[in-house]
């Protein structure tokens, strides 16, 4: 038994496997277009730098990121760009990460307040769902009559599913005389739980006409829903309900195409993923990077959807 | 103990189902209408027909704990050919094929090697999932509308799904009560061992049996997703327990011999149903879904055993 | 000739279970069939009844050759197995256990379905043939034993049978509901059907049979019309040697004091019984098969909630009986179900000895002294003679039903108790364990216990007990001192309500 | 140690002790990262927790039950104890919280156990529906309960409890060794471990036998829950998070180790030491196929694919010995 371990030891010990700079990706999830697009250009970014890549998706279970990103360390990757799944249990894959002086960056989701070192890009989801509502209000202004909203809302673990209903809240706010939210459907980022409570909301307020959506990967649900009750239509046909989403997926792309979504907040997928390694990169090369890379996304609605496209990720799904 | 609370025990589920509607139609004007007792079928179209393959496994004592799976795994596949471009009916014709041969493996895997259903459904649900998320990519699949237009297509103003949901119900209820194989699935249920005495092809039965399961797994996969409009890595998930809880409040037992499609089966998706309907009616919180329903099966379940026990006290004294 | 059999012999591995047996059997004629269990009697009928070949010998139907391979390819030539054990589905109904392998279809749009109408009227007839009357609608589960067996009858009766096989068809039927069965059987037999009877009631084989077989050890000791039987003469077949050497010799009468006294327990169809036990006293209790006798001692023994009636132990009340307690104060129970109730048969033999007698090894933090309870539970196993290869590696299911009785005997020994209820503790073991669990019993008599014998064995209680209690529908009808014990006056006694209820009818 | 291994060296452990030590020499060759220091350490920390539950677990199966509910069981005493806790409720002080947090998660998991024993005892429910129920039931209300929110803050010596040490041995391999010693004495060396089995092999036999049933019974599924609530320290602390969804998707992994570890669905077999070497090849395995960069989902089919031909396995075995029987 001890002769065996030893002959693997030795066997093992003469085994090294660097020469390029490694980087591990991890996400918490592919289930959205949005993080499909993000892996994808990160990976075109690690290509585009040079570097080899290794990726892990946890399927939402932070407790299987946790280890995925410790076989990343066991594997002696040079960084990590992780999606985490949530605000707190990134911190102690943020503490592994350190312990083992692996630089690492923190994609799209902003960590809660930590002691650990970290480089974190991340959307303004605020601002971008401030403005979109914004848009919304305005056109629900126009149309002069009074309005019933319905928002639905991610995961309240998630910093970004509460920065955009407090964006969408701050904006109602300023509308508060014409549009009044009666339904809040908590969806935890998923499609059936969405179907359901749309379904549910539209059944005990059948006069809603205002949905803004927190993230676009919801909309196959809510289209089901308006369907259902007769109430999907285009922008211009007197029972549109008015319809807001936030990321910029090609769904989203193709309902503002077809005429069916009055706007969607993008975040800009290109400037994120190129930002992240860049800043890994630095990070590895010892260089100096700001600890909080922030894009400014925007907001693309029928008026600018010419111009603004080809800026739109999902345009090119 | 005396005769009406025996008679209550007895038919614990129906009193339940009275008395959840009855609140809920006091709760919540809403509920008590033509319009959503027709919602309530729709969305329960899909947990019917999934229970009713539950129900033939349940009753040959056995179990399927893949069934969710085969509906994610099935349905991926399928949206991934029609997002390719391939026609409708070949995908769903594909749905249901790859069901039935999920149900093959399955029965193959029981009645060949005599593992237990428990670990080989164990072990397909995973394999299925695995699968159907190593296809997907763990992305979600969204259909073109092409799906969702089965979905809501109404025949004679009836909502396709429920017209879907009826006829698999009709004919499980008749392969139960009017044909061999439905009487064969009673006694090996009841006793394997006998059974094969009395010269019923056991083994055979089973695979069949199993395959029933897988078809209408998927059948009840595509039903849901013509209605979803999209296929998320978490489609199915849980819903072979739901389909296990919907056929044991129905009164299917778990021990295999005992339970019926129609009323039973049908009975407990629409308590299950009707309670998640009626929680949104009074706007209950949504979190407590899970927790209320759960709390119901365990009382049913509870109630049943208790009766069980009384009645197997009663019969060891020799009073019956 | 109807059917004969030729020289059959059947060895499963290396032990030969029949040695060359034969017997003929004509139309319309009744062959009782006896021997002690282990005879080869279930083996030769299982022959007959296609459910395995024999290794060599010759079967003949009707001059015919006939080699079945399975149950059918017997219920082809005419042959119905009615088992001891009833193949019914409790959870299907009466018409649909008639015809569950044979069930009447029709077609409807090329689907078959069952033709309920034709199975009705099919149904029908046959239960009016056995006398049976229920609804073919019925659920089996709700016919109490005796219907159950005549629906048995009536499923074999459907394949138009020319021989019919019965296998202890008496055991689960009060002697009111048996001799419906006998009527029926003789109606069978007019209607010339021939039969084949294993029973251990020797007295219903003496009032069935045209002509009896004795199989002893695998061998067919004699066999001849039923005149030239007796019933000492078949016990003496059967055995091989005659009746009073195989009693051990008792030497202690019972002391005055009580050890444990009954009085009107009740539960259920239990009434009213009331009794005591002495010390150094073996109290038999005799009984028809449903009597309630082991039900009485399940009640006792706290398996069952005793609705009425006290239990009184050494002079000291015992409120709420139990297992765990009775153990504690040296009350040992056999039951009559050795398979179900106990063995853990898939476990080793010195777990198995060990069982009940555990909390007694254990030292502090409930740890088990493990060196003395495998010393003790070694003694035991020798003591009662069991044979094995492997105290700790040999399985219980690898033993005879002898040696495994006398596993469950060394596990009870093992608490040394003080009286031991032995609920049927020689059904279905052979002949040279009986005597030796005898022997045991005697000798635990010796040492100051006390026993409770319960028996469907008349010879079993005569030979042992220094008194008998005769049980019948849950009710204690009778009591024999030593003095007293007559053989047809007990069977008298237990027979004595049920005849009562019959005249009544 | 021998005498430790002693009691358990049955021979399917026997082979299960190859397979993982070939398994073991074959990752170390193959699987880049396998054979290192760190990594060993990840080996260690992800088979403690699913080595606590699988022997609670192994219980359970062994009176011929299951308990299904042990992941809500986990879900249920993280977020309990992270309330306790966490320093945004701060209902005690620091250095106390942590013991009334750990305190409250041990409690929780076994009143969780008694429920479920108390049901499959008293009530005669079958385990298997028992726990279903209350799986459903209990995780529903983890997650009613927080809303679905996490719970986050708590105190710093329990988060790195992963990393301290006590007398020289990491404080998780000492919890988890501790468990292990108990578990196997109890089972091997009491009356509570005789009884256990007892009562898989033939209820009604243990029953007549004075075997206190429905007290061991319920004991069995508190120890159930016990282990799951162990497992709950281990996850909270090294996710720093009380989670509604904790240990959700543990469930395949636990029976997984306990069937490749040989215990039989039908109760009266099993050991802890075969258990130990369940969940170790469980592990090795997870973390071999990680580190060859499988997805998730492939290790999920490859799990699936084991824990079928390990109950194949069985069943082929049992067969054989019930032929030569």
């Amino acid at each position: 038994m001890t002769k065996l371990v030893g002959l693997l030891l030795v066997l093992c010990s003469c085994k090294d496997i660097k020469d390029k700079t490694t980087i591990g990706i991890s996400f918490e999830t592919l289930q959205t277009e949005y993080w499909v697009a993000s892996i994808d250009a990160l990976k075109a970014s690690c290509e585009e730098y040079d570097l080899v890549y290794l990726e892990a998706v946890a399927n939402g279970d932070a407790n299987r990121q946790f280890e995925q990103v410790n076989n990343f360390i066991s594997r002696g990757v040079d960084g990590i760009v992780i999606a985490p799944k949530d605000a707190h249990t990134i911190i102690p894959i943020i503490k592994a990460a350190n312990r083992a002086g692996i630089p690492i960056a923190i994609y799209n989701r902003l960590p809660a307040e930590n002691p650990g070192e970290y480089v974190t890009v991340v959307a303004d989801n605020y601002e971008i769902s401030l403005n979109t509502v914004r848009h919304l209000g305005r056109l629900a202004r126009k149309k002069g009559k009074k309005h019933k909203a319905m928002i639905l809302i991610g995961d309240l673990g998630d910093m970004n599913a509460i920065n955009r209903r407090n964006g969408f809240n701050d904006a109602v706010a300023e509308f508060s005389d014409i549009i009044e939210v009666v339904a809040e459907v908590p969806t935890e980022w998923n499609q059936e739980k969405a179907l359901a409570g749309v379904t549910n909301a539209l059944q005990a307020n059948p006069d809603i006409n205002f949905i803004f959506t927190c993230s676009d990967f919801l909309f196959p649900s809510i289209i089901s829903a308006l369907k259902n009750a007769d109430k999907y239509h285009k922008i211009g046909h007197p029972d549109h309900v008015i319809l807001g989403g936030f990321d910029g997926d090609a769904m989203a792309y193709r309902m503002l195409k077809e005429e069916y979504l009055d706007a969607d907040g993008v975040q800009d997928v290109y400037f994120e993923c190129e930002s992240a390694v860049e800043a890994l990169l630095d990070r590895i090369n010892g260089k100096e990077v700001d600890e909080l890379i922030v894009d400014p996304g925007f907001v693309i609605h029928q008026g600018n959807l010419e111009e603004k496209s080809a800026s739109m990720w999902g345009s090119k799904y | 103990m005396n005769k009406t609370t025996q008679r209550i025990l007895n038919n614990s589920t129906l009193v339940l189902f009275a008395i959840v509607l009855l609140t809920f139609s006091i709760l919540s004007h809403h509920f008590f209408s033509f319009q959503n007792f027709f919602n309530i079928l729709v969305q329960a179209s899909s947990l019917a027909i999934i229970a009713t393959g539950m129900t033939f496994v349940l009753l040959t004592a056995g179990i399927d704990l893949s069934v969710g799976s085969i509906m994610f795994l099935a349905g991926v596949i399928s949206g991934k050919l029609v997002v390719a471009g391939f026609p409708l009916w070949m995908a769903c014709t594909l749905v249901l094929v790859i069901g039935v041969l999920f149900g093959l493996i399955n029965g193959a895997f029981i009645f060949k090697a005599k593992v237990i259903p428990f670990i080989v459904t164990l072990a397909t649900f995973y394999v299925g999932r695995g699968l159907g998320l190593f296809i997907s990519e763990t992305r979600a699949v969204n259909l073109p509308e092409s799906f969702l237009k089965i979905g809501s297509t109404k025949f004679f103003g009836v909502p396709a799904p429920i017209i879907v949901m009826t006829i698999v119900i009709i004919a499980g209820h008749l392969v139960l009560t009017k044909t061999i194989f439905g009487k064969h699935l009673y006694a090996v249920g009841h006793d394997e061992v006998k059974s094969r005495k009395a010269g019923i092809p056991v083994d055979g039965l089973l695979l069949k049996v199993y395959i029933i399961c897988g078809f209408c797994a998927a059948l009840g996969g595509l039903v849901a997703i013509a209605q979803l409009g999209a296929i998320s890595p978490t489609f199915g998930l849980q819903s072979e327990f739901m389909a296990i809880a919907a056929s044991v409040l129905g009164g299917t037992s778990l021990f295999g011999g005992r339970g019926s499609i129609f009323p039973g089966t049908l009975i407990g998706v629409l308590l299950i149903q009707s309670i998640q309907n009626g929680l949104v009616m009074v706007n209950a919180d949504p979190y407590l879904y899970t927790v209320i329903t759960g709390g119901v099966i365990f009382l049913i379940v509870l109630i049943d055993s208790i009766r069980h026990l009384q009645q197997k006290k009663l019969k060891r004294l020799g009073i019956n | 000739m109807l059917l004969e059999l030729k020289q059959i012999q059947k060895s499963f591995g290396e032990v030969n279970v029949l040695k060359g047996v034969g017997f003929k059997l004509d139309k319309g004629e009744l062959l009782g069939l006896v021997g002690e269990n282990g005879a080869g009697k279930s083996t030769l009928m299982n022959i007959l009844g296609g459910i395995f070949p024999p290794s060599s010998g010759e079967m003949r139907v009707n001059g015919k050759n006939y080699h079945p391979k399975s149950p059918n390819d017997a219920l082809n030539e005419g042959i119905s197995f009615i088992h001891q054990e009833l193949n019914l589905f409790l959870n299907l109904s009466v018409a649909e256990n008639l015809f569950i392998s044979n069930y009447p279809r029709k077609k409807t749009m090329g689907f078959s379905f069952l033709n309920q109408k034709q199975a009705r009227k099919k149904a029908l007839e046959l239960l009016s043939q056995v006398g049976l009357s229920v609804s073919p609608k019925s659920p089996v589960e709700r016919l109490t034993a005796a219907q159950r067996q005549m629906l048995e009858i009536a499923k074999a009766l459907s394949a138009s049978p020319r021989i019919i096989i019965f296998d202890e068809p008496t055991t689960s039927l009060t002697r009111h509901e048996a001799q419906k069965l006998f009527q029926l059987i003789k109606k069978l037999k007019q209607e010339g059907i021939a039969m084949i009877y294993i029973s251990h009631n020797l007295d219903d084989i003496m009032h069935l049979a045209d002509r009896i077989a004795v199989l002893r050890d695998g061998e067919l000791i004699s066999s001849g019309e039923r005149q030239n039987y007796t019933i000492p003469s078949m016990v003496k077949d059967m055995v091989g040697r005659d009746m009073d050497q195989f009693f051990p010799h008792r030497n202690t009468v019972p002391l005055k004091e009580f050890s444990l006294e009954v009085k009107n327990l009740g539960a259920g169809f239990i009434q009213n019984m009331s009794f005591s036990i002495r010390k150094q006293e073996i109290l038999g209790f005799y009984g028809l098969v449903g009597a309630g006798r082991s039900e009485m001692a399940r009640l006792i023994y706290g398996l069952d909630p005793m609705e009425t009636g006290s239990i009184i132990w050494n002079g000291k009340e015992i409120t709420s009986p139990n297992p765990v307690q009775w153990i504690k104060e040296g009350v040992a129970f056999l039951t009559e179900n050795r398979q179900e109730e106990g063995l853990m048969t898939l476990q080793n033999l010195e777990k198995n000895i060990q069982l009940a007698a555990l909390p007694s090894f254990t030292r502090r933090f409930n740890i088990i002294d493990y060196k003395e309870v495998k010393k003790k539970s070694k003694t035991q196993a020798d003591a009662t003679k069991t044979k094995y290869h492997s105290i700790t590696d040999q399985l219980v299911s690898t033993l005879s039903g002898g040696n495994q009785q006398k596993v469950v005997l060394a596990k009870w020994l093992l608490i040394h108790p003080k009286l031991f209820i032995l609920d049927e503790p020689t059904k279905g073991i052979d002949i040279g364990a009986k005597h030796e669990i005898y022997v045991l019993a005697n000798s635990l008599v010796e040492c100051g216990s006390s026993i409770m014998l319960i028996s469907s064995e008349i010879e079993e209680l005569l030979g042992l007990c220094d008194r008998i209690l005769v049980v019948s529908e849950g009710q204690i009808t009778k009591e024999f001192e030593k003095e007293e014990f007559d053989r047809s006056k007990i069977l008298e006694a237990a027979l004595h309500k049920a005849g009562k209820e019959e005249q009544k009818l | 140690m021998k005498s430790f291994f002693k009691g358990g060296y049955g021979k399917s452990s026997n082979i299960l002790i190859y397979v993982c030590l070939i398994y073991y020499v074959l990752a170390s060759l193959l699987a880049p990262g396998f054979f290192t220091m760190n990594n060993s350490w990840n080996i260690l920390y992800n088979l403690l927790p699913l080595l606590v539950v699988a022997i609670g677990q192994t219980y359970v199966m062994i009176t011929a039950g299951i308990d299904l509910s042990v992941t809500s069981i986990i879900a249920v005493c993280s977020i309990a104890g992270g309330y306790v806790m966490s320093s945004d409720t701060s209902i005690f002080s620091d250095p106390e919280s942590i013991f009334f947090g750990i305190l409250t998660m041990l409690l929780v998991g076994m009143v969780i156990g008694m429920v479920n024993g108390i049901s499959v005892t008293k009530f005669g429910m079958p385990a298997f529906m028992v726990t279903l129920t209350t799986m459903m039931l209990f995780s529903g209300f983890a997650i009613w309960c927080t809303q679905s929110q996490n719970i986050y803050n708590l105190p710093e010596p329990f988060v790195n409890m992963s990393y301290s040490f006590f007398l020289g041995i990491p404080v998780p391999v000492f919890i988890g060794v501790f468990v292990l010693v108990l578990a196997y004495f109890l089972l091997n060396k009491t009356l509570f471990g005789e009884w256990i089995y007892a009562i898989g092999l033939n209820c009604e036999v243990a029953k007549i036998s004075g075997v206190k049933v429905h007290r061991t019974l319920i004991l069995v599924y508190m120890f159930s829950g016990f282990c799951a609530a162990v497992g709950a320290i281990f996850y909270t602390a090294r996710l720093e998070t009380g989670s509604p969804v904790m240990g959700q998707n543990i469930l395949l992994d636990v029976i997984g180790a306990v069937v490749i570890g040989g215990t039989s669905l039908f109760g009266g077999k099993g050991k802890i030491i075969w258990t130990f070497f369940g969940a170790l090849f469980m592990t090795l395995l997870d973390n071999s196929l990680n580190l060859i960069g499988l997805s998730f989902f492939l290790i999920m089919i490859v799990k699936g694919a084991v824990i079928l031909a390990a109950a194949m396995l069985n069943t082929l075995k049992e067969k054989s010995l019930k032929t030569t029987a």
